[in-house]
């Protein structure tokens, strides 16, 4: 039996992929189990390649890897791709319908993958049918596994008088089957976990089930439970499944988030979806407040009505991703002017411009820090896991409100679209912190140069305020005087001062291993999870792991004095070039020699980091640049 | 009852050139107010950028000064965190049909309750005499350098269509009529817009003072002119708007001020919000506490298992 | 008699001070002498104060400094604005009709600037009337002549039958005579000066020359030629006065621009129009190109069309400003990743947001540099003065379609707004280089991967060619192949390796003095002048200047060398924080530990470098910030 | 002469549905290519961000696939520094309508011969079925958790009181009617729009093929409907918009297809340029030299002296 499982379900787009995904971590996670999924899809709505690729462990895990130990191929084109993803041993369950579909006959697969494969099949010395195929990956030790799928949707039309093109569209139970009977999972814990996501629909429940069943039961008989899995050691009783997207919104929430804007665009669309799903918050009979969720009309008005919403002390927040935020840039400044905490939760994805657009990235960190004409402050923080993100939503809006300027908050396409178990937050830890907040009179001054962060009346007290994008003097009236100008603009600059001085270091960076270490490796965002899970599986080197959380204001002084004590300085980043080691030099002018970065927009696997850790110890490499994956 | 005018002053000195048509807009609107009595905390005076943007801080009411385009898209915010604060929007034309149409027509499209004020000079004044949207093509005034190449759009008509629904004219040297559009809009529920046609006496010698006072003529002198919807039946709508579009092509001999075409039937977009959130006029986003007295969320562990219920999963 | 000369001329917003400044400038220029001047205003159209600050001078100059010797107010508000800024035995000529007025009575005064004077006048101990404080300076040194302005201006309206208000459109000639006048320059010069501005309107012509020959010989009977210049030695028979926005549009034009496309905004909108203004270009009875000028709905619209005109293989550009430049992000990152050549005139004014829209800054170096999500290669280059800027805007086009990038032209509100002499540009080192383009065929393959910058054909060419902002295949189609991503995301970044190896250091950096000086004072943009002039002034210390020409692809390893080699080094900018002291750490690691910053807006003047660089050598002072001027 | 259809297909697999409306507007488009015997590298389909988008590799001409609401400004920069180039403008409805609506309204002003090619499916398709702007208020489709908040724009509206100089609709699944109006738009010059009505299989469960088959007819089955200007004339141009947009309306019970308004008379933004500059279509941006053969600028120290003489004085 195994602590561990890595397994694949591929198939095309609008297939069903991701109610496999969801119904099959909730039954696990019902059980006990850690499981960390992502979803990689291309931008499209139906019939090009997607996949599913998840971990369920008995311990903890926030990373994906490869090879992996199963494969579950809705079609010939996930054979064709994830062929040689699966490890010795593992296991690949097939259609026997499309053996022979040949790789030149798959549309939906781009050119240059195909190219890549004819090339490497004329290599393996096999002719274009996926039955060549399976039959040399089965020589090369993987368990080959065809089941008849049609003649299941076949039986289930039958039985339940159901047209055949209805039937299909119950493949994701097949690839639920195959996974529970594999890995010899009690079907009761699918069952909830069908029964979550078709809430109420009891027919169609029924007829998952039914099939579900039936598959189990072939495929036991077949191979029995060759990828049983260890009974897990549970820690909590009631755990979260939740998506990035999702578990930020719940953030949110809890954040006092009052007024989402949004322009809809992959990956932050998600979240706002939620958040419109839960506007009435209630519990316990009671109503605790509304959320009000606008589409707007673009970006330049997410924003501007988000800072608008700010004005009157609601706490607003708008959630984008690279192109958006590019719009975004001349509202942000107008926040940082005039000193209005307003919270742009940022997914990155794969850029330059529309990029890959469904596709994860770590490269918009420069961007983030210096958006904006002219100089203002703004305090920039990003999450590394799920529960991360859900602290991080809240501070923002705490951050943002106390020192009264705009808050990024970045994070990405990995985490938004990873699936994971995460425990209950700590509630004990989570405060509210608006600043300081006064009704204000008639003799306010919203900028009164008598403090360095003025008391803050919102609009519709009983002050009466002006602001303005214009420099301004202490009532927010336009003002170019010279001197005045200097006051203000010192004044705003001297909050984030103020925040460098009063925001722990152990809120901005935090270090796993020790401070001493002879390798110190240092990243920020989604790389944390992988991270971890590669060096802790390096016990025989002496690693440590510098996450960095908050980039303005940035920790300087710790972060230089941590990386002259490593011999060797390791940046890693979902980028072309470690935007976090060019700002680490910016700020503390250490460079820093070397380098592990991916930026085909897919998510950077354990193996890939102890791999590279491993060639940038033995060979001295300097820049080791990641590709694994489809 | 109507609160004292200059308590809708301010001290600062006025920088828009002697003569310039937003005196009258600033002096009608502050009458307004104060003939409507209203309280400057509760009003919300959100402007874009140029000559017309700065009238701001000629009120003593809350004031916004956006940036160009977006004075719109900044209002819906403040109106829908909120609703209970009575928010306007002035800007010039450039700002408002210019870069900023997009918003322009999605207002109409969401009939929020805010009046939008349209400083309409022909030109692009404090950029120093460019051609505005609502500059014919072929006319040249006296900074352009050749004529204007482009056509112009039609506030009015562009209104209607967007979904506006109450939709007026008015001159800034007429403040007796223009405050009392002001007020009307201000009652209206609903999107408004006034047109204001605005001289600007530095860059616009076409449409002058002159020109205007020998063609300008109001609606309501002739008795028979019924801009308002008086039932929600639609036939009616479309011919009220059909006569509105007709009496917004009226320029060249004479040039009609006064209202347009209201619709009081359409529900605003805070009534289409209350539909979905049925408590959200008592408990706006502005109004909701977040937090207890010691800082602690009002979502607490136990409304928080039960708010996201269908997130967790409990370990059998 | 001097060499050099320091004015001022001061008035309301409107009252005709750009023609008195330009008028002169012209005519001092025919006479021979160098001219440098500013003019400073607010963002107002009319009654708002503003004034022309300008240095005549028998040698080169290309700074202003304080005090002035001369100072020519045309209304009262000058007076009290500018009393402190005359030199001892410097002279104020001011309107008697106005003596009386209170401080407390200028209504279009600023109340932080009132608030101020009132507190000194009352230290003074003078009343709040005009004359009083003339009574003062006079007493301090200052020659104070009061002339009866309304009385010309009603001789001339009697004389020539005008209405007083048309005659008050003369005012400006007041002006002009005081200063020919007072500098004793022959009127002929003036007449020419005069007959340029007001070109074909004779009779107003004849009406100024009739007022400023009156002034003159009034001024010469009270004080004779007090300011008398030594005449100028003549390098150039022939020279251009122009601003910097004119300048930079004769460097686009002779560059071979052919469409730009712009929304109006200051400080850059008067380039396009100077630019619209030569929409024919004929020569020696040819035709030899047109340029079409478009003002747009917006700047999203102008930068997009800009690309799209690019497209074809037309030279195209844009100029904005920081607000507008925040709209352009998205657009600017569509040319970086489509590879497509378009400039960016880009004016750095007072931020942020609308900030000081009239007023100057440096401080958009950074967003500059890494505006837009994701990465891509892009060309940053800052001129220094108008000759520079001449030279730039050429090779920005040379760059963007070489390395077929998207190129950042910087310039600043200083640069656009000062009128200079300037020589002739040397036309034999001007060259058009258009970079690798072809007809293409059938075969054609935009972004063939055989080469890093692929041969270029233009749409309507002989091929066919498809550009996405996606990630894209050789042909232009969208791709998201992590293989393919890998390979023209590299072939992309690698453009910037060449054009780091082609560009010559010499066109990047400049150093001004030894390399082995004490101290070494580093700059960029419009800081060059005034350091210059007053480095050369302080031939008791070993200073040089490192000028800073081409940001990207930065010269990192010739200034990592120089920087190392000096014992002081000084930042110095526009900005709160001296961004270029950032941008060095970041690609050099060097912590440049001294800075002298300016913010308010107002240029930076010679008399404040000196006094600055005095502080930090003998206060051993870090960051000495500059405020003067009004 | 028409050509050969197939030179236009593209070697790219299409990723629409099965059986989505786009692929009607591919074949049309394609075939009013082949019919008109354009020559491919002398058009250039520019495309915004969406399902729609998409269609510019589909298609083997030049394309550009722009930026979300942006293919306007693209385009027209295309077709200012090249006017031989036939340009056409694909976008989906939230891309031209929502986020690009300034430049929707801006190109009708301008007049500048493009023709756009709205993908009229009432929602976003590429961002999974969010509401787009042609749908209508109240209207619930598949994706949407609550009905649709905001008022439809009409898109024949607002492009004819844009300026737009040819109005029409066609429908997705009607090749052979979306095929001609196509062929007359480009024929026409001037802005021109097509309104397409396109089935989202995927996300629009409400205006679905059987929806519109149930209710559409062509404006030409009545004899008398006559939709182009055949004079210069104010008042034939007024009736003709007026009677356009009384058509517009018509949506419930049966939606018409065909054009609405043509009107050849307004001068193009080209012709208005070449007012100014009149060698523009000789010697427009894209196709001037600039330089020598050896690289030397075309204007050299002597040239440049005589343009910029007003700014060269002579040291006397
Ligand atoms: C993004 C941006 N672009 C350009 C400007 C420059 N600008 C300031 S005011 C203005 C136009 C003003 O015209 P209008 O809106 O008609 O107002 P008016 O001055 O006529 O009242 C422009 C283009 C700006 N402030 N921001
Ligand atoms: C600036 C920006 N914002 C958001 C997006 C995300 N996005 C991609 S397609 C799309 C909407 C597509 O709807 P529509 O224009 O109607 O085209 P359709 O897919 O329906 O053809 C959006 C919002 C984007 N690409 N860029
Ligand atoms: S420029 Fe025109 S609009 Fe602006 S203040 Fe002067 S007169 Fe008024
Ligand atoms: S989502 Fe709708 S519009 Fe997009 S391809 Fe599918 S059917 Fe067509
Ligand atoms: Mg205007
Ligand atoms: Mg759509």
């Amino acid at each position: 039996m195994r602590e561990n499982l890595l397994l694949m379900i591929g198939g095309p787009q609008g297939s069903g992929l991701e109610t496999s995904a969801i119904v099959l971590t909730r039954a696990f996670a019902n059980k006990g189990y850690n499981v960390f999924s992502d979803r990689e899809y291309y931008s499209n709505i139906k019939g090009k390649h997607s996949y599913t690729h998840m971990r369920i462990s008995a311990r903890e895990c926030k990373s994906l890897s490869y090879p992996v130990d199963l494969i579950v191929a809705m079609d010939a084109e996930t054979v064709f791709t994830h062929f040689d993803d699966i490890a010795k041993g593992g296991y690949l369950f097939y259609d026997i319908n499309v053996v022979n579909t040949k790789l030149t006959r798959i549309p939906s697969m781009g050119a240059y993958l195909k190219k890549r494969l004819s090339e490497r099949f004329i290599e393996m010395k096999i002719d274009e049918t996926l039955g060549s195929l399976i039959n040399h990956i089965k020589e090369q030790g993987v368990n080959t596994i065809g089941l008849d799928y049609l003649k299941y949707l076949k039986e289930l039309s039958k039985k339940y008088t159901l047209s055949l093109s209805v039937a299909s569209k119950y493949l994701s139970a097949i690839a639920i089957g195959i996974v529970t009977a594999a890995t010899g999972l009690e079907e009761k814990y699918v069952f909830n976990g069908i029964k979550h996501r078709l809430i109420g629909r009891e027919k169609i429940i029924k007829h998952n089930m039914d099939l579900i069943g039936n598959i189990v039961k072939e495929v036991k008989d077949i191979v029995g439970e060759p990828l049983k899995l260890k009974v897990p050691e549970v820690k909590n009783k009631e755990i979260l499944v939740a998506s990035g997207n999702e578990i930020i919104a719940m953030g949110k929430i809890v954040g006092g988030l009052r007024l989402q804007t949004y322009y809809p665009i992959t990956p932050a669309a998600d979240e706002s979806l939620y958040l419109e799903s839960k506007a009435i918050l209630k519990a316990n009979g009671k109503l605790l407040g509304n959320i009000v969720v606008v589409q707007t009309e673009d970006e330049l008005a997410a924003i501007a009505s988000a800072i608008g919403g700010a004005l009157t002390g609601a706490r607003t927040a708008t959630s984008t991703s690279g192109p958006g935020f590019s719009l975004m840039v001349e509202g942000f400044g107008w926040a940082g002017m005039t000193e209005t905490p307003v919270v742009v939760t940022y997914y990155q994805r794969g850029g330059p411009s529309t990029g890959l657009p469904t596709r994860g990235a770590q490269s918009d960190l420069l961007f983030a820090m210096f958006a904006g004409h002219g100089v203002f402050p703004r305090i920039v923080l990003a999450s590394g896991d799920h529960l991360e993100a859900f602290y991080d939503a809240i501070d923002a809006f705490n951050f943002a409100e106390k020192y009264q300027t705009p808050v990024i908050h970045l994070v990405d396409k990995f985490l938004a679209n990873s699936v994971a178990t995460i425990p209950i937050p700590d509630f004990s830890k989570i405060r509210i912190e608006r600043g300081n907040i006064v009704d204000g009179d008639e003799d306010y001054k919203r900028f009164d140069f008598n403090h360095i962060i003025s008391p803050r009346a919102f609009i519709g007290s009983k002050a009466i305020m002006w602001y303005t994008g214009d420099e301004h003097g202490e009532k927010g009236n336009i003002v170019d005087d010279p001197i005045a100008r200097m006051k203000i603009h010192e004044k705003r600059m001297k909050k984030l001062e103020i925040a460098d001085k009063e925001i722990p270091i152990s809120r901005r960076a935090e270090l796993y291993g020790n401070e001493e270490a002879d390798i110190l490796i240092v990243g920020w965002g989604s790389v944390k999870g992988v991270v971890l899970d590669a060096i802790s599986n390096m016990k025989d080197r002496d690693i440590s792991y510098l996450h960095l959380r908050i980039f303005s204001p940035f920790p300087k002084d710790y972060v230089k004095k941590l990386l002259t004590k490593s011999e060797m300085v390791i940046a890693i980043e979902h980028s072309y070039e470690a935007q976090i080691a060019k700002l680490i030099e910016l700020f503390t002018g250490y460079e820093i020699k070397h380098s592990i970065v991916k930026y085909t927009g897919r998510p950077i696997y354990e193996h890939e980091v102890v791999n590279a850790l491993r060639k940038i110890l033995s060979e001295k490499v300097k820049k080791v640049v990641l590709s694994y994956g489809k | 009852m109507v609160s004292n005018p200059s308590k809708w002053k301010t001290d600062l000195w006025i920088d828009w050139c002697p003569g310039c048509g937003n005196f009258g807009i600033v002096n009608a609107e502050k009458l307004a107010f104060a003939e409507l009595d209203l309280d400057p905390t509760k009003v919300v005076v959100v402007s874009g950028i140029g000559c017309s943007g700065k009238i701001m801080q000629y009120i003593n009411a809350n004031g916004v000064h956006t940036l160009h385009g977006r004075a719109i898209p900044f209002a819906m915010g403040i109106k829908l965190a909120n609703p209970e604060l009575i928010v306007l929007v002035n800007g010039g034309d450039g700002d408002l049909l210019g870069i900023g149409m997009g918003h322009f027509v999605a207002l109409g499209r969401r009939n929020l309750d805010i009046v939008v004020i349209l400083h309409n000079n022909g030109v692009y004044g404090l950029t120093k005499g460019q051609a505005a949207p609502t500059l014919g093509r072929g006319i040249k005034t006296k900074a352009l350098a050749k004529p204007n190449i482009q056509d112009a759009v039609n506030p009015i008509t562009v209104a209607i269509s967007s979904g506006y629904t109450f939709v007026a004219r008015s001159y800034a040297y007429n403040i007796k009529h223009l405050k009392e559009t002001i007020k009307k809009a201000i009652q209206h529920k609903g999107a408004a817009l006034i047109d204001v046609l605005q001289p600007c006496v530095t860059y616009n010698n076409i449409y002058t003072r002159q020109y205007y006072e020998n063609r300008l003529y109001d609606l309501n002198t002739d008795p028979n002119w019924d801009p308002i919807v008086n039932t929600a039946n639609v036939k009616e709508v479309e011919m009220k708007i059909d006569q509105a579009c007709k009496k917004a092509l009226e320029w060249e001999e004479k040039i009609p001020i006064g209202v347009f075409y209201q619709n009081p039937y359409v529900p605003t977009f805070e009534e289409r919000l209350k539909k979905e959130i049925p408590s959200y006029f008592d408990s706006p986003p502005a109004k909701d506490a977040i937090s207890a007295d010691d800082g602690k969320p009002v979502i607490n562990r136990k409304f928080f298992i039960e708010i996201f219920k269908e997130k967790v999963v409990n370990v059998l």
